[in-house]
């Protein structure tokens, strides 16, 4: 390194420099840093640690520039792959807010006094995700859609004292997935019902449904309701809230316990994460709801605050017997979320979800007539379908690519040769046009 | 506070007008589709209309209400409150990360899971360990995670018997709870007189019903546990394996390698130790790292390396007996960029300098500060330090008011109360990224607390006098649950 | 103010600590070259020595003791403080804007060109001139660059001799300090008991010296000169040429075209009436626009459009007879993006309802505060409003004192003492991004700093009670000017 | 547009709606919003505006990716163009700190009780500008480079109370076109001069010099010093601020005032702007200077605080006797250069100079290899030199440019078949030695 005088790396981001680690230690009654960590059985003190040497910013930031320009991303391709995760609109205000170094660089609000902000932003989320759902509560977000589902899953036996959960198999496969892994080492037993007329049975907890489902469609939850209803079971139910824009919530047609991805509202896509999951239930169950929720009180002089509140639920208080262990959860993708929501507001809401609407209508109207093509599912969708292809979606999706196009999703693994295509309100007419294009050189 | 500042305090369903809109959507460029039935539409969408420049002005005045880094000293204990770098949200931000979508085919984000390898190899590393996930969200998931590798390691060996976890009682909350969601019995371990795990109770819970023990290293005492290779090794021979939560890395990167010690499984905070910023409670990441014995258990997926000298390619695989899916996607990638971004900006020397300022950091102010607050042991801290307040508590200021009174001094409270194991517990931790000149305004403001205590002891009671609200009252919050905004007020 | 709070008063010269640093420069990668001779080289560079983390927190926290349109009513009159579109930022920051250089061949920056040669058209038509340069840096330049053309013409038609500039006594100090720089002599025009131009005095000052004169329209009164046309007139039959500053078009956008009512050159404050945040003072842009006849005279370079039907092709030229450069570059493009997203993001609807709306919200507060303070025209006004505080002055309230007893409230003040010809002045401009419940606000406590007036006059001599300092001593400043920080205290 | 009901269009950026136009209408005593306007002469009111009809943010910022994905930028280029501006290093916590709304959506403190912030980093700027030039007196920051000069002559002449002003050869063609296009009005007379042994006739205002020179490189201060004093003329010199960073500074060498272009610490190159003009003189001259100045003072308390200073030299004052016309600078950018400034540190700042030297050096070691290129000009030269070439400089250039390269600036109208090259700390190792290797293509 250039850096430093001598072999000594000065970083940027620490302070102290040899000067002052010499007067703090001489303070200490100490002559090196060794002896601060002498607890430490010696054999393995100072292990060879095998990282590369310190790296300026202007090179690791080329570095990094290279290889994120190597992945194939939706600015620069025309993009309709969902199955859960989606490419949306965010309004240009989100990034300067969200990174504002004062919501940015805090953590979770134990110092209500001192985090006003973050507390009154969450609860702004709050109230905007139990309107958006239709629900009476909802706390300040979970790690993402499918441990929400799941936490839901077992909130839904915690309430019902019961063991077994029926899982819709229109529900995203995935999401099925990690409710396992959460259901099972508790003892919980998971089944999976033919989304057509589910029957539960005696002694279920809850029966968890999609909506819209994991193919597109919407799932007939008031039949779903009387189902659960008839067994002493919750419905739990996984929405998007994208489609809450337009669709009936979830809270009006009887769901007990609702939560979603929060991504598609606020949140890039980013590979995986971070995103926010959202969780909401009826009131009468709150003291079984896992995760930081926030509630608004007065201070010692009667003016209005917010704090975190029912924290006898959590892992901090109640340790063992706390209704989950989650601690750190993304407070900064709920503020990102609860900005996007203020900013597209009512209208903007209702305009992304029709935009998908119409324009996932219009796409599967092109596509449903090129020869080879069909839909097989039949039913009201949302903004994905799955679309019936004539060759493999592996196939077709390599050379949509050559097109600029990232094609669906390939589920050719449930429904023969389908894919699951989802068109939001990014895609332009063009594009959808180019893509029905581009399917066509497979037609027959 | 002006009326102005209090206009702020209205929220945004009461600021609320209806037509104004905060965003303008195209028109629709495709021909209008056929609705659906009315009877699946909804009738109304409660949410506020509110024009972009409030939005902006509301969001901006409510973060100005908060302490944060890059405001305030933050010396909250446990949650390693570092100096977050900008550059590392510059990464994340990079188009082709951000606007990858995690179902993409393997072929299209080969720079992304180079990244995921590179981070999983460079954890490996500084862990010690044979084999790393990047799949958990966060400590607490990962321990679940890592929790779960234990359970079903044992139930494949056919020893499903063993549901017995042992957690010392001064462990981070999230520990016997995640034990407990993975369906394990939970017994908490004493602290001996000198911070250490009490060998002797631990030896009586060596029994064969012991699935193994979750330890956090430093401890949340901010104490290096003295007999730690002697804990691993009597849990070993008990037939159990040993967790560490890695949460406090901070103290020991480069230091020591915990595979070394003993441990069979451990997670990291990526977002304490390697800096994400914390975002008011998250996003964080959890990776688990594991010995050999473990690996075919690593939550799904991990990235495999294929291929070599400037060929390789990247996969995503699911170990072979995988405790399953903790999420739909594959972990944080945010925070992985920025956790990647980190590592590497630091390099080698200074990731070792974490540790050494963080260490000496928490000393100098251990040194300062034990004239005037109990410190319980008569030893070292490593990156953090527990004080009680029970000498103030004495004079009327409880542990709670001290806190309280730091946020009139401009200075974040310590995590109060917690470990549960003291009284009146301040547990601070400075980190490294603070100054000398910082840490002695912060002691200047602890002594003043003290010498208040003696004097007016009302002050601290009554704090905080200067913050934009005054002491909350938090159990009218829990009494009457106040949620969300309702129109007739709830 | 906390000791911390005070610690962020300390500059950074004063926070530095040698061998502390504040960036990691990457270790030369080619082999080093022979260093020029020692006498070539400075000895020491007084700079600060100052890790990351504590620059991002000392300018944070700088920040925040700032007011600002994100944060705070902001109603300088002359200022348009409207709210900044974020979108705008991120489009000057996209790296195939802000990553190009200026001196690259037009061939290599088609894009940037398109946008420029765009933003001309819409300046052109919303002007109702004829054409534009987009090159002066700022509304000042502007007029600079006008003057000279003016100036230039009259040269070069053999007239140059005309070295007489007419100002109305209301103008910004910029036009008469422009005319100057130029070369003119300035001859001030009072303003009649309406408001307008007096037309007598004019036409006894349309002499054959006369070149012409800058007209600011709406004026600095927040006035429609009612007799625009006629004084437009007046000066053309005098052989002069007339200026248009168009600072002030944010109260006409879409209502009427300056090239409509006689004008022949003008300037546009694209930071302003477009919209560029005002940054602490910049950057802005003056683009100016000109009647056919001035021009060849237009400041280089021009953007111009060749070819057509999707095969345009642009290029930087020189016009005819150019004035010359202003600046080494060709304007300040990130501005001039900005003034182009708002551009197309208002579109025609969106620009006539700014003026709307800004008047309204003008007018609305001039009908409020007309009771309690004194307006001294019996009109309505445009998107400004100047009123007096000369019936709080009799009792022992100024002008300044109402203005920072209103940051008290939480409002930034007006303008003071602007335009010179109204005692105490407070010249209100609230803009159009504005809501009616803020304007309410506003007279609200306008209304409550009259009270005061009668009840405790001292409350405002003393303001502001509740910023960051106190009321400051600019005597002082300017008497003993300390400019920067000297190691010895200067 | 989907946006209203009915023809209302309702912008995001006004919150006013009809209903709300109608009430304020309302208490004016007005029926319509033309009430209002009734002072334009009616003939001209409500013209037809041809502006495209408003536009979806969605849209726009598509629109505007695409614009700027077509030229070519230093990021995906390596470019070795100068003249004046420099692609430089720029830490990235420049932009989240300027960019914050506090200090991006303020104006000039005219109320400094409320501007704390944005004058104490104005007065942050002026030290760090005085400290690098060697300086007494600072203001907050001109237009940009050349207008800074112009006007920094303009002073000399006030100064004086002469009226010539003489210009070196080696000044940027550029800069002097502007001093050129400042001092003409005025009565001015504006004289170049070679040089090399400058020589000031009588009644000379100043002595104006570029350092590095236009051409890159190192002029005699020293020298002109001298020639000026004789006049009893200022040496005015125009300065490149990463130069100081290890060259002696223009004070230490005798200059009475000095400007700069503040671009190439902190600023992004933005196809010519904004950028920031560095302006720095003796104190003696100060109430002679143009721009705002920030001073120290205390309020009523007697604490420490800033404000704007000796404002009785600007035009809101002064008006037509001002020091200039200046009223809107580039603080922002003063400030983005601030926060850069304090970032690198007397550490960095002499590693960007040392870093653009041994790089520039090292390609000139390389370029003057090729067979048919040379360096023509002798003596030191820090990042840019004159190469001249074996063809023209823009044929090279658009064969450089096939090779992801941006080549250096074509001056051959100055010097035949010449390019100004420059190198920063930008341009690696393997970019130059890829410049030397396309460049030996056209070697003979
Ligand atoms: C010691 C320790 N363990 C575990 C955790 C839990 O990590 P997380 O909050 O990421 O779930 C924490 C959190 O701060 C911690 O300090
Ligand atoms: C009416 C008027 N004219 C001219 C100007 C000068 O413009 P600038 O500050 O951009 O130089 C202003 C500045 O606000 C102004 O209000």
């Amino acid at each position: 390194m250039q850096n430093g005088g001598g072999d000594h790396f000065q970083s940027h981001y620490m302070p102290n420099t040899p000067h002052e680690r010499a007067e703090m230690l001489g303070v200490l009654g100490l002559d090196s840093i060794d002896d601060l960590f002498t607890d430490i059985p010696s054999e393995h003190r100072n292990p060879p640690l095998n990282i590369p040497p310190p790296m300026s910013e202007l090179e690791l930031r080329a570095e990094l520039q290279a290889m994120a320009a190597s992945n194939y991303d939706a600015g620069s391709y025309a993009s309709f792959l969902g199955g859960g995760v989606y490419n949306h609109f965010i309004p240009s205000i989100v990034r300067p807010l969200m990174t504002r170094g004062e919501f940015l660089t805090s953590y979770t609000p134990y110092q209500a006094e001192a985090s006003q902000g973050t507390l009154q932003a969450a609860y702004e989320f709050q109230t905007m995700v139990c309107n958006l759902m239709g629900m009476e509560a909802a706390n300040d977000g979970m790690y993402e859609g499918a441990s929400s589902l799941a936490e839901a899953a077992l909130m839904a036996c915690r309430v019902t004292k019961r063991e077994d959960i029926y899982i819709l198999d229109t529900v995203s496969p995935t999401y099925r997935q990690v409710v396992e892994t959460y259901a099972r080492p508790q003892g919980l037993r998971v089944h999976v019902l033919e989304a057509g007329r589910p029957r539960l049975a005696e002694g279920a907890a809850c029966l968890v449904a999609q909506y819209p489902n994991y193919f597109g469609y919407i799932e007939d939850l008031a039949a779903h309701k009387v189902a659960a209803q008839e067994r002493g079971a919750l419905l739990v139910v996984s929405a998007d809230p994208v489609a809450m824009g337009m669709f009936r919530p979830p809270g009006e047609l009887g769901a007990d316990i609702v939560t979603g991805e929060g991504q598609a509202i606020g949140v890039p896509m980013s590979f995986g994460g971070p995103y926010i999951g959202l969780f909401a239930s009826r009131k009468e169950y709150l003291r079984q709801m896992p995760g930081r929720i926030v509630g608004r009180t007065v201070d010692a002089q009667g003016k209005t605050g917010y704090t975190l509140t029912l924290q006898t639920r959590e892992q901090h208080i109640r340790r063992e017997r706390a209704t989950s262990n989650i601690c750190t959860s993304q407070a900064l993708l709920a503020l990102a979320s609860a900005i996007t929501m203020a900013a597209l507001g009512k209208r903007g809401l209702r305009q992304v979800a029709e935009l998908c609407y119409h324009k996932a209508h219009y796409a599967a109207s092109l596509i449903g007539r090129i020869a080879g093509y069909s839909l097989p599912i039949k039913g009201v969708f949302f903004k994905e379908m799955v679309v019936q292809c004539p060759a493999s979606p592996s196939v077709i999706n390599r050379r949509l690519l050559e097109s600029g196009v990232i094609g669906g999703l390939d589920i050719s693994h449930i429904m023969p040769r389908c894919m699951l295509l989802c068109v939001t309100e990014m895609n332009s007419r063009q594009e959808i046009e180019a893509l029905a294009g581009a399917l066509s050189e497979f037609s027959r | 506070m002006t009326a102005r500042q209090e206009d702020f305090r209205r929220l945004l369903m009461e600021r609320s007008v209806p037509g104004r809109v905060g965003a303008i959507l195209p028109t629709p460029d495709v021909p209008l589709q056929k609705l659906p039935d009315e009877s699946l539409l909804r009738k109304d969408l409660d949410m506020p209309e509110v024009p972009e420049p409030e939005v902006v002005r509301y969001f901006t005045n409510l973060s100005q209400l908060n302490f944060s880094i890059d405001t305030h000293f933050y010396p909250l204990g446990s949650c390693t409150m570092k100096y977050n770098p900008k550059v590392n949200d510059e990464v994340a931000f990079l188009p082709g990360f951000a606007g990858i979508h995690p179902l993409q085919p393997d072929y299209q984000v080969q720079g992304a899971l180079k990244l995921m390898s590179l981070v999983q190899d460079y954890l490996v590393e500084i862990t010690g360990m044979a084999a790393s996930s990047l799949a958990p969200l966060a400590g607490a998931q990962g321990e679940l995670c890592g929790i779960l590798m234990i359970q079903k390691r044992h139930q494949e060996r056919g020893e499903g018997h063993r549901l017995k976890m042992l957690v010392p009682d001064s462990a981070h909350g999230t520990n016997p709870a995640s034990a407990a969601m993975a369906g394990f019995r939970v017994v908490s371990i004493p602290t001996d007189g000198r911070g250490n795990c009490d060998l002797e109770a631990l030896k009586k819970e060596a029994t064969p019903d012991l699935a193994g023990m979750m330890i956090t290293l430093p401890s949340t005492l901010g104490l290096f546990d003295q007999g730690i290779v002697e804990v691993c090794r009597v849990i070993h021979e008990a037939g159990g394996l040993v967790y560490a939560d890695g949460a406090n890395m901070n103290a020991l990167l480069g230091q020591v390698k915990m595979g070394d010690l003993g441990f069979d499984v451990m997670h990291l905070n990526l977002h304490k130790t390697f800096s994400t910023p914390h975002g008011g409670g998250g996003p964080g990441a959890g990776p688990v790292c594991v010995q050999p014995v473990l690996q075919p258990y690593l939550p799904a997926p991990v990235v495999e390396r294929r291929g070599a000298d400037g060929r390789e390619t990247y996969t995503l695989v699911t170990p072979e007996k995988t405790i399953g899916k903790v999420a739909a996607s594959h972990g944080n990638f945010g925070v992985l960029a920025r956790a990647y971004t980190y590592i590497r900006t630091l390099g080698d020397a200074g990731l070792r300098q974490v540790s050494e300022n963080a260490v000496l950091n928490a000393n100098y102010l251990l040194e300062r500060l034990r004239k005037r607050y109990h410190f319980p042991f008569d030893r070292r801290c490593m990156h953090e330090v527990v004080l009680s307040a029970d000498w103030q508590k004495e004079k009327g200021v409880r542990g709670l008011d001290a806190a309280k009174r730091l946020l009139d001094y401009g200075f974040h409270a310590p995590t109060m109360y917690f470990p549960l194991t003291v009284a009146e517990a301040l547990l601070i931790e400075p980190t490294e990224t603070e100054s000398k000149e910082t840490l002695d305004l912060f002691v200047e403001a602890m002594n003043a607390i003290d010498r208040e205590a003696g004097e007016a002891p009302e002050l601290a009671q009554g704090a905080p006098h200067t913050t934009p609200v005054r002491r909350l009252d938090e159990a009218r919050a829990a009494r009457r649950p106040d949620l969300r905004w309702q129109r007739d007020g709830g």
